[in-house]
């Protein structure tokens, strides 16, 4: 019988027929023997049964809503309000392929030209692309353009020691292509970078990075003076931000940055497991920066009668055109990840961003007080999201503590970095609710 | 029609969201030089007004669920609504990546059981599902390579080979990796010319990164020949599984002779591609490579009826993304895999071929567009307007643009680069005859204006929501951003 | 602050003045003193509080994806394809009105004009509106018409004493308007229309109704003949239908109706504790029966150029144009219910209804055998879907056994027809999974 | 465009559906004469195809979220997203109306909540939530007035009272309970004639349904004269809530001496309208009228902390409609209750009824327009275009018309039917002040055409999918089915 999906499985004969072939097979008549074969796979099932499967697997999920889960260390619940999913799931958008086609793809070139612009107002910068994988790859991708831009003189690319893991791991993976060196800086006592330090490896660096809040969940205070440093010795300083944060912290742009990277998923997407994502990219208006960048770029113009119109622009850096010359591999970016994104920021406006911060860090600060009472924090500071925290026990037996009362608690910091002990990263955002709260510290009384 | 950018519809005081109160209502002390003392300006609108702005910019797009969308090379299929609905199940959103494998089992069996699909359809022994897209995948592949040949101290092979019809991703991951790239070209029949290719190995040779069938939408029949060179001289071989769709079900990677494919679950396993992204670009490895996948792999214990996070990758390549990849587009690979099967996987084969050919057929000898190297095609086939662009001036370009008057998307034009004038159509298995022929009688309706009246097609389009845009002007007067458009209109450089 | 919903919440001082008025209270001057005042209500909270809430609410509710169920009598699990729901939340059909204005509503108009089309070719009749509220609803007003077109002169409407009990009681009530007298007819030995009963009672009235399959799932065999009896006594007959049974039984117009009624919410649409659902309402094409039928009606006529084109047609029937003369009150319908349904069937297709008829009677004719084996069928017959079983403990104590093992057993049938004993209906269709029924049977086996 | 009916699309052999196989595949015997013997003449189509057909269907209609959509007494407001999310929830769409109420606390909770807030908000005691629509629950309140007086023994009670500006529900409905309908005049203010109103009471009189503000958008002031007049006859005082948008959170109908009141959750609580329903028409009343609502109500033990279904209404109506109302519809209005609380509640009506007056006052005095009646107007105004008539030939139909050139809705036309020529515009409080301003530029632009080339307003609408549409032609010549259009189509009776 014919495939639902497939309308021609119904004409095989009748098409075949018509262009003078006479069985499927002739169409594959090229293909060596003994390659086509029956793979051992199950049968096709209904949609129905494929429905009911697929719920059982799912049922073995347990959700933030069902437990409340106080992890973040660079995945967030964040609340996306119900219109973003529903605008971004109209077909229109959802089944459109990269805006090739710029006379009949306008929407979707015009929402990520928004996208850009949004991401531009937050972060300070003018010049944003429509978006890379995740923060990690973008991160990854800022350090390899440093090394471009110093045309491969200077390889170094120096992190603060406590960049997050994650990222940390993509960008040892990417600078092994033209053997970027990684050095890193060590934190000081409040756990905030060690300027000292990064004096004196900053030396020959294409590129200082720095997050803005750090893996600890505290904002670096000395950003600007990291960026003085890394011009004065002739390095891009590049910046990672969370933007959840921008409503009331000084843009990255204006605190000198060269190149901003960070995760634009936190506005409008679920956590999904961690993926989608989507990576913001962002440089100074600046002709040598922008030809060095890697990603898509959408550009405002004008159509044949001069009315205004989007199309994909500067392309000559992409491997469509450039090939082995281009800024970098990446075809498929996170464009619907970006619209959805930029919906949401939006929506929130000047004073729902700002709103926005401020929640979180009120949130952030409840969650803090409250864990001051059962648990010892190594490093004071404004906190955002992120709260870093140190138990005497083994961190495994207060998280199983925690499971028992359907608590999910927070991220075991210990693998990454044993110098800090049992230590572990509970997080908080606009989400979290005071009922949550009160219930781990009680748990958590119980197990310390 | 028009729709003005969302900054030009804000209005002082308008809102637009709902946030909760904050838990306690003290006052924290941001350090005063971190303070936002930079202007916020975002657009001030309403929750309605968002929600007709987007709907609006919506219908100003084309998808696949709008008609035929034949992009060669992007294999552009229907998007199974089931598949939507199962990704944006509350079991899928609402959880976070570092939760306790016990409180995931649901997530992590669906990577598990996605794997093994991918391993029986390519005959792979090991997959990551890791990679973000295609090029994110190839990335992975040749870093792979790049790493296996290191283990073995065979530093010197620096070279990867990547014929002359493949896709700019091939050669842009292989250089990111730090690999010198070698063009191999094409033969007359539009295959990889072994004599060339056997010219180029030597014990430089990485590997040669192929796709078959290749661009050309032809199926490259001396594989085992070309898999032989390549092994031979020390070199592995790299599928680019962006034409997996003509074989899948029927022909294994593995049974060809790859050691590595990357497959892209946003063509041919029917995830949407959202206007760019995102995609999913799972790699698999034979055996003897899979100790240099990135990690986390996802494994099972029969034993504990237990999945779990594997790091135990001794000489992993480390990441090439956060977290797990693109967990919600697997979700959908995965439905779409288990209600087509084994039979429905091979009728997308079989049927995205038979519609290839089809269109071939019916197409060819039409004035203008000629068909280059042997007409057996798989997937998708590539015809050159270099006759019309010749006797008329009417380019593969024009003919793109006069397409979407018919309401058609164009096909992928000047690709591959191999082909003059080229228009690379990919029907898919899920165009209908009907879709086809219509398709066919546009191109013909276009060849015969070009030769009668050319004008009408080198100014196309005329039924779209904008006429011809100007790409030239986007790139001599950058304009990425509201704020430099902003800078730009206070100067009194723009007019639009 | 403004309301996120309210645009201009934020220009009211400005629009007052605008149009000379000083204050929002000058626009309420004409209500008298003492009306206006500041309700008890709670204070709106923010989208994601709500969320949460009613998340929380809902977990309250145990769906039959997590507990098999053998519910139906007349409410019934179909698994509705996902592309379906999909397509009515599109926002142009989502949030349209009724297409009043027909220049831009042909989508609307053409799907409902569809819905019309196909819901004609199942059963059998050409002329079909675009929806009742629901199948007893649509059965109560076909009894009010069959009393309408006899003038008056006959105000007794004979139904089958097992009529689903639901659409009974919404008969009834309608039924006070005009004064209809209620004459039910007995069952046979055999669980079917007793024909006899029938035949004394039939004089003098205006319609005479019956069900496909009735109330104890059974298919009347003797429908014809039902319609005869009834024709010769000068009545109009009324066919009430489930129309997943179409693909397999004989068209009701075809088995002489002169009225179909009938559940379209089984296609398309999910349970929803009941509600929204569409009711078939479908007549001969007899300018006499049109007249009188209630509803909205789709026709097709042309432009003002000639192209097709569709509109709201033959409204002097209706409420917003005859007033107190209208055929019937009904304004608002269940279009989108009824589009939802008419994409569910075009999906099916010819082939697919004949095999969700077939795979719904194998899979009743499955339960039914099980059934067998721990309990008495008091009738015999072809069942589709609800198969009528009795007990001879009281129903409760198995229910509640059923309860404790996971499963919700049938529809408890004595509290309508005390004289079955302990009878309940428990219900297949094609989502019942085997695995399920033999589970059921099991727990049945240890309290029977 | 033009878009086939599905029926055309049909193509033998194709199939867009899959079902599970039977646990059994045994046969079973249908009797003969039950059997399907007439052919099931439905369209075969893929998936695909019913998606692309449905798709470009919907962008061949207008909704809430493709602009202004100003229809009186229809309130057109912004239909909120996280409703659709809600109503769409597993909880909601995979429970059965009979499950063990055990089973089904949450669903029985949203329809108790959901009382307590309409109760609160329309100072009524009880409320049902069962019926399907306005129409629908008008006939509820009216049957409920009906057994009331029964009850009393007061047989003679057959006359209902509704005013010449009423919705024609209000009299449909009274008629199908049985009642004989008076109309009562409306006064030069356009608010019911107290003098009229008092020499219509009698002993047979047995209520009033009335809206306030009425369908001019006129508050009714002397309301409290009203009710006395009808409660000293022995009459009942029935509120219909179409226009409750304009007092919504300010002024509670329960307040003014209304003893019934029906509400239309699609309307004034922002569920959408899906192009003519599902909608729902709960029915409130006072006390001494609980014990006539329909069966089942959901009350609640509060020792228990449990709902349940109360059947122990003693006098009850029965059932208007199966089961326990449009409860997907249920869902979404308590979410909009919630979210919108007592202060959104009141803002809805003031802004509502500021957007109308500021409607109002920038349209007046244009020409060819008039308004009848008092300035000050609720949430809607009626303009009547009887002087653009006689001037100019040109109608309301016309104007209407010609709206939907400038992209923009229509209002209401010809109702409510004391004015002639009537344009009832309601614009409700999501409209944005642009939209208001750019809906009266188009009537006053439409004004300019009618007195200067009315010829372009008589024939409009010119940039529609289809022009003017011909329904005396589908009056004369009825096609209802695709199955009447096949047998005039055979006879060559059309030829559309």
């Amino acid at each position: 019988m014919a495939k639902h999906y497939i309308p021609n499985s119904a004409h095989k004969e009748e098409m075949l027929k018509e262009i003078g072939f006479s069985s499927i097979e002739e169409l594959f008549a090229d293909v060596p023997k003994g390659f086509i074969k029956e793979l051992n796979l199950p049968e096709g099932k209904s949609e129905y049964e494929v429905f009911l499967e697929m719920n059982e697997i799912l049922e073995r999920n347990k959700t933030v809503l069902e437990m409340p889960s106080f992890l973040g260390a660079g995945t967030y619940f964040h609340y996306i309000p119900a219109h973003v999913k529903y605008l971004i799931e109209r077909s229109e958008f959802l089944t459109s392929y990269t805006p090739y086609q710029a006379e009949i793809s306008q929407g979707m070139l015009q929402a990520l030209f928004e996208y850009q612009s949004l991401i531009a107002e937050l972060v300070g910068l003018p010049v944003v692309n429509a978006s890379m994988y995740d923060w990690g790859s973008a991160m990854a991708e800022a350090a390899l353009m440093t090394v471009r831009l110093h045309r491969g003189k200077r390889k170094k690319f120096v992190v603060p020691k406590h960049t997050h893991p994650e990222r940390m791991q993509v960008l040892k993976t990417y600078g092994k292509g033209p053997g970027v060196e990684i050095v890193t800086v060590n934190w000081n006592e409040r756990g905030q970078i060690d300027l000292e330090d990064l004096k004196e490896k900053v030396k020959d660096a294409a590129g200082v990075y720095i997050e803005m809040p750090n893996f600890f969940g505290l904002l670096e205070e000395e950003i600007q003076a990291v960026g003085e440093i890394a011009h004065d010795a002739g390095a891009y300083f590049v910046v990672g931000v969370d933007p959840t944060l921008l409503g009331i912290v000084e843009a990255p742009g204006e605190l000198g940055a060269d190149i901003v990277v960070g995760e634009a998923s936190y506005f409008g997407n679920p956590m999904n497991f961690g993926g989608p994502r989507a990576g913001i990219f962002a440089v100074r208006n600046d002709p040598k920066l922008i030809r060095q960048m890697p990603g898509r770029l959408i550009g405002m113009t004008k159509d044949a009668e001069g009315k205004r119109a989007f199309v994909m622009t500067l392309q000559t850096r992409e491997q469509h055109i450039r090939r082995a010359k281009a800024t970098s591999n990446i075809c498929s970016n996170e464009a619907l990840v970006a619209v959805a994104a930029a919906i949401h920021i939006a929506t929130l406006g000047p004073r729902g961003i700002r709103e926005l911060g401020e929640v979180i860090l009120k949130n952030t600060t409840y969650l803090k007080k409250r864990l001051k009472e059962v648990a010892e924090l190594p490093f004071d500071g404004v906190n955002f999201k992120d709260v870093l925290v140190r138990f005497e026990k083994p961190y495994k037996e207060i998280h199983e503590h925690l499971l028992s009362k359907n608590i999910h608690g927070g991220y075991y910091v210990k693998p990454h970095f044993p110098e800090l002990g049992e230590a572990a990263l509970f997080a908080a955002t606009e989400t979290t609710r005071k009922e949550w709260v009160d219930a781990l510290i009680e748990a958590l009384r119980e197990v310390v | 029609w028009d729709e003005p950018l969302i900054f030009e519809l804000s209005h002082p005081g308008r809102v637009g969201y709902t946030l909760p109160k904050p838990i306690e209502d003290v006052e924290v002390e941001i350090p005063e030089k971190l303070k936002r003392k930079s202007p916020l300006n975002l657009p001030e609108v309403s929750e309605p007004e968002v929600v007709k702005h987007y709907t609006r910019l919506s219908e100003m797009n084309y998808g696949v669920d709008s008609g035929i969308y034949p992009l060669g090379s992007c294999t552009m299929k229907y998007n199974p609504k089931i598949n939507e609905e199962l990704a944006n199940h509350p079991k899928v959103s609402f959880i976070h990546p570092y939760q306790d494998e016990r409180t995931v089992q649901g997530a992590l069996k669906i990577i598990w059981e996605l794997e093994q699909w991918l391993k029986e359809i390519t005959g792979m022994d090991r997959f990551t599902l890791q990679p973000a897209a295609g090029a994110n995948g190839e990335f992975t592949g040749v870093m792979i390579i790049k790493a296996y040949h290191l283990d073995r101290g065979e530093t010197q092979r620096t070279e990867m080979l990547v014929p002359d019809s493949a896709h700019g991703t091939n050669p842009a991951s292989a250089a990111m990796a730090g690999f010198k790239v070698i063009e191999i070209p094409s033969n007359e029949s539009g295959t990889v010319d072994l004599e060339a290719l056997e010219n180029a190995v030597s014990e430089r040779t990485a590997g040669l990164m192929l796709t078959n069938p290749n661009t050309l939408g032809i199926f490259e029949d001396e594989i085992l020949e070309i898999a032989k060179i390549v092994h031979k001289a020390g070199g592995l071989l790299y599928y680019d599984g962006a034409n997996l769709n003509a074989v899948l079900g029927k022909i294994r990677p593995g049974d060809m002779g790859f050691d590595i494919v990357h497959l892209n679950l946003h063509k041919t396993f029917s995830t949407p591609h959202g206007g760019g992204g995102p995609g999913a670009g799972p790699v698999g490895v034979k055996d003897f490579l899979k100790d240099y996948l990135p990690v986390p792999l996802v494994s099972y214990d029969e034993e504990k009826d237990m999945y779990y996070l594997d790091y135990n990758v001794p000489k992993s390549i480390g990441k090439v993304k956060e977290l797990f990849g693109n967990f919600a587009v697997l979700v959908r690979a995965l439905t779409y895999l288990k209600i087509m099967g084994r039979d429905g996987l091979k009728e997308v084969s079989e049927v995205a071929v038979l519609n290839a050919n089809y269109l071939t057929q019916k197409l060819k000898g039409t004035r203008g567009y000629e068909l280059p190297h042997k007409e057996l095609r798989k997937h998708e086939v590539v015809f050159s307007a270099e006759p019309m662009r010749k006797e008329t001036g009417v380019k593969a370009l024009d003919v793109a643009k006069r397409l979407l008057d018919f309401g058609m998307h164009a096909p992928t034009i000047y690709f591959p680069l191999i082909v003059h004038e080229a228009l690379m159509i990919e029907p898919t298995e899920t165009a209908t005859k009907e879709e086809l022929d219509a398709y066919v009688e546009a191109l013909k309706k276009i060849s015969e204006e070009a030769y009668t009246n050319p004008e009408i097609v080198k100014s196309a389009p005329h039924n779209t929501a904008v006429r011809r845009v100007d790409d030239v002007l986007a790139a001599k007067k950058p304009i990425i951003t509201w704020r430099m458009y902003r800078e730009l209109k206070e100067k009194g450089e723009v007019d639009y």
